[in-house]
């Protein structure tokens, strides 16, 4: 837990922040986790939210000096998010949970994200290239006034982009961009977004491609005490139980995932 | 700082509120557990239970909703699993007890005396989130008092029963309660409360209705641990919504013994020792020796 | 936008809460009161009352405790020079009336019946800041439909029955009170809460307990007004920490009819009109031709 | 009720602060009534707490550009207040209640003011000096750290201090400046400040000296709605009922004033 410094904040796409802040010292982390946010000091929005760590910037050894966030205006809590001004501070713990498992043979991975799915993919991207393997991003968005991250997702190889309207790339989702060619070329994928998109994302991969799935769940504490944020699972002996999506998650193996 | 809950002494008046800090162990990352008064674990049932569907929790102003439903792995692995390793704190650890039949609070207490890990039970019977979850027994002056008597009869540790507040007389019931032998009272559980996602018109939480906990509900606590304490004379666990060290005088000057920290430890998983800590530096400015001489000072110097 | 409570047409869904608007004149300086659906004016006794002594309010997390204690003029001075100039606005008035007995309740009934200015009462029998206040008849539903049945006696015009939410069994309540002749409820009076001052030591307000409103209640006004909703035919006038059109409608797609808004008028003197104003335009930006599409959505769609 | 910007926000002594913000259009006040201002938007601190005028800075016609209060932080709201900073927003409603009566030809006013009672007399002092009242402040403290003012109300006349502790000025109470020979000079007095002083001034008064006492109460609505501020007064029959300080008050003519 600590107060980190704001350093960037700003709107980049329709209601969608970047938000930018000093790490914590000491700073360890995973793509796939995420920081569970206050967003007041006061009893007014007592819950914390949970926003997954988007990207660490600095470079080599000063990397680590800040860690982004993108999030997306929705609720009350966020819209008081929206209000606090560089320089402000913020209140906040983690990074928290289990974070992608990144594979150091593969040669090309997947990565899927939706909507406010997408921020996690930047910085696993970034970790990807850095180990060798190639990285193709398929993201989806409603529309183009929504669509984020997608120049920074360039740098790190080609983003196939859908959007529900057709108003950016292709008019469809993300699973269209998903042919038999594509999954034969990759060894692995990751994805992240809304529970019909990787509903659709475990049903295509199945039995093809090996990979993790982002789940999202509402939270009471973040650090697996409350039972709050539970999700069905396949567990080791093959029956069906709940698993902590704050403890245990947000990243589950794929094929482990129950969906309702 | 020292209160003692009947027979057990408790360094300082500070506990954790069922549930809110599950069996201990996540918050044993973020400080050592032995600065705690004493634990109080999740509630535990006879078997496994996989409780509510989620959406289980929503804010609510000033507060939360929760109707987690008693998950829990059930008594037999509470006792292998999750209680031996509390034993290292060298501090009293309160096992909350959950049922839907006078017979499941009985065999749960039971096998929990098979274990050297539980220095006291305590009663739920008051949770409003599961259908047959207890709350009967918490709204019924007559059934609290028959469960009470039946988990004396076979507990060798002190009982505490946990009040709903979900009622038109707490007095009758703490009282009841009382007249069955219970050791202590702790109050309060969650009341009854709802939010409705307007975007999907039904409500927020799957299971319909949840319990509002958090400083929205405070007076509420304050009132009836006020009202409590000047009609029994058994020690008294405040909580609802106790946020900080004042929150948690405020509860002893109604008249609690000590105090329990829930829906705080979810905002600051610190909430605990800060809380502690507080109270302490509170004692020192206000020259106050024991926490006795605050116990029920709202209504004693009234007199 | 119109709604019906028994025979009076409301032009909007939004009244006032009782005791949070006075007799309304402080508002009209703010905005002109015929955009409200109703107007609900404070507590009135057969004789003048003083109320309690101050403190009379407190802050508390999300919401706020009260124990004005039915301070008015009496019933003769309400009727000689507070109602006739609310008839101008050209809306609903609803008198509040309290008592101690069922006769004083009679007696201010049949006294208001005599006024031209008045459209319905609304029984308070769930003050919970003046001893005898009302109280017993808010939580038993014995003595509830005895006051409700005499009055429905005396009265021409509606009888609105207000229900306490200090009591186990709501529904109990709202049924004993329909089945002795309520043509509407209202629904949550205020939750019996308690802050403690730490300086003095005693309680921060001069009665003790009082009566807690605001945001922090709503989660359970909510509640209650969905249990309530699906087990009486009778409208239901919803409140208990409205502060925005979002509240409201929560409120309306739990099963009210009608909404009050109460300390919302204390923070912001044009919580009314603003709220009306969100209503319609949430109605229009939803394509909702009339309020009773979203009544009881809550529910109504999971059947 | 309008939102106005802050200016000016600064502490002027230990938890004393001074804060200054934009007029509202077609300001009309009297010295000695009350703004009634949130703290926050949200429903944290949900109660509006309220702050005598103390100031209308301006000149001549431009006169009532910005309005000052003086405010001590000792609660949470007031704690609140004080983190807000210049050009912020406040929400304010008023100037409420009723003020001050400024008789015209009164040639010598007593002004009387005990802590967080002294900001009103600013107002008043500038009032009085304009229409040709000499004026005498006679101002008390618990000690010289939270002494405020003193500066301001010596630009109107004399100002005498007392102190509980001796820090500053006299050692004892305002009461101790008023002699037989000071009262014989005083065509009227006005008054603020905690109860007891109050009380001690109306005693001091009585019979040698007409003027008005500015009262204290926690409040509900702050608009004569609620009911919750009334404070006991002798009516007009000479019978003792209730009166609103918000509405009433906060200033009542001293000998109608009835304390417990
Ligand atoms: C592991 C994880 C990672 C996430 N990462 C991101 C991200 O990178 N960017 C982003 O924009 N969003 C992310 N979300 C979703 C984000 O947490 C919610 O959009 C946000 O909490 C909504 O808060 P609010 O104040 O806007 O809504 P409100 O309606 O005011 O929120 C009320 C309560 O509900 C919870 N809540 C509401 N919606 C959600 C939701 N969809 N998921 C979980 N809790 C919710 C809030 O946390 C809060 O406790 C993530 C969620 C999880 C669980
Ligand atoms: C007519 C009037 C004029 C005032 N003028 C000034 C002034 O110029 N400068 C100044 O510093 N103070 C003034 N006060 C007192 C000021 O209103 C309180 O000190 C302030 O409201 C306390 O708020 P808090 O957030 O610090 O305390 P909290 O304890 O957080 O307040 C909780 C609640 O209690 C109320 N409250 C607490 N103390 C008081 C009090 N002493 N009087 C009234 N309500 C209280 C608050 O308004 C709030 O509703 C005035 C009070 C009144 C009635
Ligand atoms: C997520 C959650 C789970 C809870 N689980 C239990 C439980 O298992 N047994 C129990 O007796 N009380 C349970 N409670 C109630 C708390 O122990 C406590 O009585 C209540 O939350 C009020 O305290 P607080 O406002 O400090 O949270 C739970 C509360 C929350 C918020
Ligand atoms: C200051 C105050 C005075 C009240 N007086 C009355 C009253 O005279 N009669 C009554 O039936 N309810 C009274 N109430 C209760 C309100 O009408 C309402 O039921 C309650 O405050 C919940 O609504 P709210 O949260 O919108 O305020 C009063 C509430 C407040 C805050
Ligand atoms: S949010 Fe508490 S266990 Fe996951
Ligand atoms: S504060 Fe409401 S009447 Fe004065």
């Amino acid at each position: 837990m600590a107060r980190l410094t704001i350093l960037e904040h700003r709107e980049i796409a329709e209601n969608m922040m970047w938000l930018a802040f000093s790490a914590p010292q000491d700073l360890r982390y995973t793509p796939g986790q995420f920081l569970h946010i206050r967003v007041t000091d006061g009893v007014d929005h007592l819950l914390r939210r949970p926003i997954s760590l988007c990207y660490v910037q600095g470079e080599g050894g000063a990397k680590s000096q800040a860690i982004a966030v993108a999030y997306r205006v929705g609720g009350k809590g966020t819209e008081l998010l929206r209000k606090k001004k560089v320089g402000e501070e913020l209140d906040v713990l983690g990074p928290l949970g289990n974070g992608f498992t990144l594979h150091e043979g593969d040669r090309h991975a997947l990565l899927v994200g939706g909507g406010i799915g997408v921020p996690p993919m930047v910085e696993l991207a970034e970790q990807l290239t850095q180990q060798g393997t190639k990285v193709t991003s398929i993201i989806g968005f409603q529309s183009a006034n929504v669509a984020i991250l997608q120049e920074e997702l360039s740098r790190y190889g080609e983003v196939l982009v859908a959007t529900n309207d057709g108003s950016l790339g292709l008019q469809g989702f993300v699973t269209d961009y998903m042919t038999e060619e594509l999954l034969a070329t990759a060894d692995r994928f990751y994805a992240c977004g809304p529970t019909p998109m990787l509903r659709a994302v475990q049903a295509k991969m199945d039995g093809k491609v090996e990979g993790y799935l982002s789940l999202e769940e509402r939270m009471g504490c973040g650090i697996g005490a409350c039972m709050a944020c539970v999700t069905s699972c396949r567990m080791d002996d093959g029956s069906v139980g709940y698993k902590k999506v704050c403890k245990d998650g947000p990243v589950f193996s794929a094929p482990k995932v129950v969906f309702a | 700082m020292s209160v003692r809950i009947g027979p057990i002494t408790m360094k300082n008046p500070v506990t954790t509120a069922s549930g809110c800090f599950g069996f201990g162990k996540e918050f044993a990352d973020f400080y050592d557990l032995s600065v705690l008064g004493s634990i109080t674990v999740k509630a535990t049932t006879i078997e496994p239970r996989l409780g509510n569907p989620t959406p289980r929790v929503a804010e609510t102003p000033g507060g939360m909703l929760n109707a987690i439903g008693l998950q829990n792995p059930g008594v037999e692995l509470v006792i292998a699993q999750e209680l031996p390793h509390l034993r290292r704190y060298e501090i009293p650890v309160f096992v909350n007890v959950a049922g839907t039949t006078v017979e499941d609070y009985v065999d749960v207490t039971k096998r929990l005396m098979d274990s050297e890990d539980v220095d006291a039970v305590e009663v739920n019977i008051s949770c409003p989130n599961v259908k047959c979850g207890g709350i009967q027994f918490g709204t019924d002056p007559l059934q609290a008092a028959q469960v009470t008597e039946a988990i004396k009869r076979v507990s060798r540790v002190p009982v505490i029963v946990k009040l709903s507040p979900n009622v038109t007389d707490i007095v009758a019931m703490a009282k009841a309660v009382e007249a069955a032998g219970a050791d202590a009272i702790s109050m309060i559980n969650t009341l009854v409360g709802m939010s409705i996602d307007l975007n999907k018109r039904r409500p927020l939480i799957a299971n319909g209705v949840g319990g509002l906990s958090g400083p929205a509900v405070k007076p509420v606590a304050v009132r009836m641990t006020y009202q409590v304490a000047q009609a029994v004379s058994i020690p008294i666990i405040g909580m609802g919504g106790i946020m900080t060290a004042e929150d948690a005088i405020e509860f002893i000057m109604a008249g609690a013994t000590a105090v329990a920290v829930g829906t705080a430890n979810f905002v600051n998983p610190l909430a605990c020792p800060e809380i502690i800590e507080g109270i302490r530096q509170y004692c020192l400015d206000h020259g106050i020796a024991s926490i006795r001489d605050l116990q029920g000072a709202a209504w004693k110097e009234l007199a």
